[in-house]
């Protein structure tokens, strides 16, 4: 196993496993439909509320895939593989997560421009939420890939692992919509926009780590 | 003492009742957390002992 | 990789030592201050009854699981913390071998292997009686014949070291004496196995027998 | 430095000897400190001049709410220690201190919710403090919920280990976060803690039950600690000896 060998693995994955990104992509349509229909469908409430309506329905939808990122792996033995492949750990975790926010996260930014007009969100804004959301989601599957990672051989561990990953979720959201809720106020958003980018470099650094030592404490 | 009377003291003004159920709520959660450590302590010592015992027995 | 200039396998010197291995799975003992060596060119076979921890002592020499004590040397070199030495120069099959079902045969090999051009793989897959199904999705094949994906990576690998467990499982009568013809040839080229099997092993293999009790 | 201690810290034989010796010192002493601070502050400190008697549930609401804090710190460097050193006391610390933490957070709620009431007028406020509070509750809620959910000891180990560093890294980075959230939202709201040089007879009790409820704790968590060593070293000889010959 060499590490183009298992990257090229994970994109044929990935690719054989379509459901599973059109999936996330559903959920996270479904989360933002709720609010229209479960809170009001006027403007007045969708547009100020749009941008934590779709960040928190993008948290939610990275979770949930992060969540198996690493079950099929587990079952067929190929986690305990990776272990014994004589291969930097982390450094394949971030290439499985890598290609994974990839699958999921191209697809939605295709999807945001039409998604920010059912919510009422302007062109200038629009440019901001994209921005949040590039620099931004790379913390959400970085910090989730821990706790898949720990509650890899559980069989029902997407509540625990949402139970704890979550609360890690709250700053990358809070500084998320601060910006979009700054520009549609006509503030300066560089300094969120920045410490989005601070927390995604900082998890960066430390999640594949912890991500590996999870990994080998699960395999057994 | 900052009060006049114990009438005083226990109506503390118009809070009396938000003072003394934060102290009342306290005082149940800290001496639960206590019985409930003490006795698994106690527990704990209880069986390894009895399972000693039964060891050295057979 | 042997080298033929040196007329001699490279890592002919290699052995396997463990001492004073203690391990535990949930609340018992295992194996209690279990010590043997393997060196290269021995076939070494894990004896034990039915949950005596043959596949867990695997794993823990793999480096999967921690030991509660003990030390392993790879030629000479502690290596109960760090396997990577160990890694470099290992294969292990346990009992789930890491075939991905939505890969089909030759995808399988092709990611663990892929130095391997598709004529060697075609090949390997012939040996282990899968002749013609490296198209095939590996979710359609059993599990006989999903393990026997696996074993073929040991005609494609150049890696020194095989834990093996049950690797016969899968095999007709004829599979075994294929494999057990291919652990001959690699133990005389200095190479080292440890394995687990219910089987009688062939007496033209230098097996070294290790009992867990 | 000599750093023996902290060696010794790690073996569970010498570390329930040592707690025998002192848990029952911090517990005397702890429980003096908090009665008579809480006694202090709620009979003889003054009133505030602004918020009334209602003031006095500081002497509990604060003393807690750093004990939430400072467990989840030594959560942290115990999670640490854990996974760099592989000491044999830093899950049983966690194990040990993470329901006591969570306590902590649950009292300093319960007593920021009712205090709120007279306050501001309503139960809950979208305070910085209180959110934060509630945050932490929530992270310990975490960390109790994969200890339990884990069977394999050394997963559920390593599980709060890696929780207990991440969390202690993203601490800061949720109480930052929040704090600029609530003055983004809260512009200038009247804190129910945070006041501007507290005067002598108000702060001394405060100290003081602070420093009590360390003690308390402090003892709490040794106790908790010396039944987790009970369980996990029950094969032991020492214990063995520790049990039948002194009948603790």
């Amino acid at each position: 196993m060499t590490y183009s060998s298992f990257f090229y693995s994970e994109i044929l994955a990935i690719f054989r496993r379509k459901q599973d990104a059109v999936n996330a992509l559903v959920f996270f349509l479904l989360v933002i439909t709720l609010f229209p229909l479960g809170v009001s469908p006027s403007k007045e409430f969708l547009q100020p509320a749009a941008g934590g309506i779709i960040w928190c329905a993008v948290a939610l939808a990275v979770l949930m895939s992060v969540e198996g990122m690493f079950k099929e792996d587990y079952n067929d033995g190929s986690l305990e593989q990776l272990v014994v492949s004589g291969l930097y750990l982390p450094v394949l975790v971030l290439l499985k997560l890598a290609v994974h926010w990839f699958a999921i996260m191209l697809p939605l930014l295709v999807l945001t421009p039409i998604l920010s007009q059912m919510l009422f969100i302007n062109w200038e804004i629009l440019w901001v939420l994209i921005l949040t959301l590039i620099l931004g989601s790379p913390a959400l599957f970085l910090i989730g890939t821990i706790g898949a990672a720990l509650t890899v051989s559980l069989r029902r561990g997407a509540v625990l692992m949402l139970l704890i990953i979550l609360p890690f979720y709250l700053p990358v959201i809070i500084f998320s919509t601060g910006a979009i809720a700054a520009a549609q106020v006509g503030q300066p958003y560089n300094g969120q926009l920045a410490i989005l980018g601070a927390i995604s470099l900082m998890t960066l650094t430390l999640s594949p780590i912890m991500a590996a030592v999870s990994i080998k404490a699960s395999v057994n | 003492m900052a009060f006049e009377s114990i009438n005083e003291f226990i109506s503390m003004g118009t809070h009396g009742p938000y003072v003394w159920s934060v102290y009342g709520i306290s005082l149940i959660l800290l001496l639960g957390s206590y019985f409930a450590s003490v006795k698994a302590k106690k527990n704990q010592i209880k069986r390894l002992k009895q399972r000693y015992l039964r060891e050295q027995k057979s | 990789m042997i080298s033929a200039d040196l007329g001699k396998p490279l890592h002919s010197n290699l052995d396997l030592s463990i001492s004073g291995l203690v391990i535990e799975r949930s609340e018992r003992i295992l194996c209690d201050n279990f010590s043997c060596v393997v060196k290269a060119g021995e076939v070494a076979r894990i004896m034990g009854e039915n949950g005596a921890g043959k596949s867990t002592l695997l794993k823990v020499i793999a480096g999967i699981l921690q030991p509660l004590e003990g030390q392993i040397f790879f030629s000479g070199e502690d290596i109960s913390y760090h396997r990577d030495m160990l890694h470099r120069e290992l294969l292990y099959l346990g009992h789930h071998a890491g075939i991905k079902a939505v890969f089909s045969v030759a995808e399988n090999l092709n990611w663990y292997c892929p130095n391997q051009t598709s004529d060697a793989i075609e090949l390997a897959l012939d040996v282990v009686g899968l002749a013609g199904y490296s198209d095939t999705p590996a979710h359609q094949l059993s599990a006989g014949q999903q393990r026997r994906i696996a074993l073929a990576r040991l005609w494609l690998t150049d890696k020194k070291v095989w834990l093996l467990d049950e690797p016969f499982t899968a095999l007709d009568v004829k599979g075994v004496a294929v494999l057990e013809a291919k652990i001959k040839q690699h133990t005389d080229a200095g190479g080292l196995v440890i394995l687990t099997t219910h089987q009688a092993l062939d007496d033209s293999l230098s097996v070294k027998e290790i009992k867990l009790v | 430095m000599n750093w023996i201690w902290f060696h010794k810290l790690g073996s569970p034989k010498w570390f329930f000897q040592w707690a025998n010796k002192w848990s029952k010192f911090a517990f005397v002493i702890g429980l003096v400190m908090l009665v008579v601070g809480i006694a202090w502050g709620l009979g003889f400190a003054p009133a505030d001049y602004q918020q009334g008697n209602s003031f006095r549930i500081i002497y509990i609401h604060v003393p807690s709410a750093i004990l939430a804090q400072s467990c989840y710190l030594g959560l942290g460097v115990a999670g640490l220690v854990s996974l760099v050193w592989r000491m044999k006391m830093a899950p049983v610390f966690i194990k040990a201190v993470a329901p006591l933490g969570a306590v902590m957070a649950v009292i300093a709620l319960i007593s920021g919710a009712i205090w709120g009431k007279p306050t501001w007028g309503a139960w809950w406020v979208w305070d910085a403090r209180l959110t934060s509070v509630l945050i932490l509750f929530l992270l310990y809620m975490g960390v109790i919920a994969i200890q339990n959910s884990l069977d394999d000891m050394q997963l559920a180990d390593k599980a709060v280990a890696v929780i207990s560093v991440v969390g202690l890294i993203n601490l800061p980075i949720i109480k930052y976060s929040v704090e600029w959230w609530n003055t983004l939202h809260q512009p200038a709201t009247f804190t129910i803690t945070a006041k501007p040089a507290m005067p002598m007879e108000m702060w001394l009790p405060l100290l003081l039950s602070t420093l009590g409820m360390y003690g308390f704790i402090a003892a709490i968590a040794m106790w908790r600690m010396q039944t987790e060593v009970l369980v996990r070293e029950h094969r032991s000889n020492w214990v063995k000896k520790e049990i039948l010959d002194n009948g603790i």
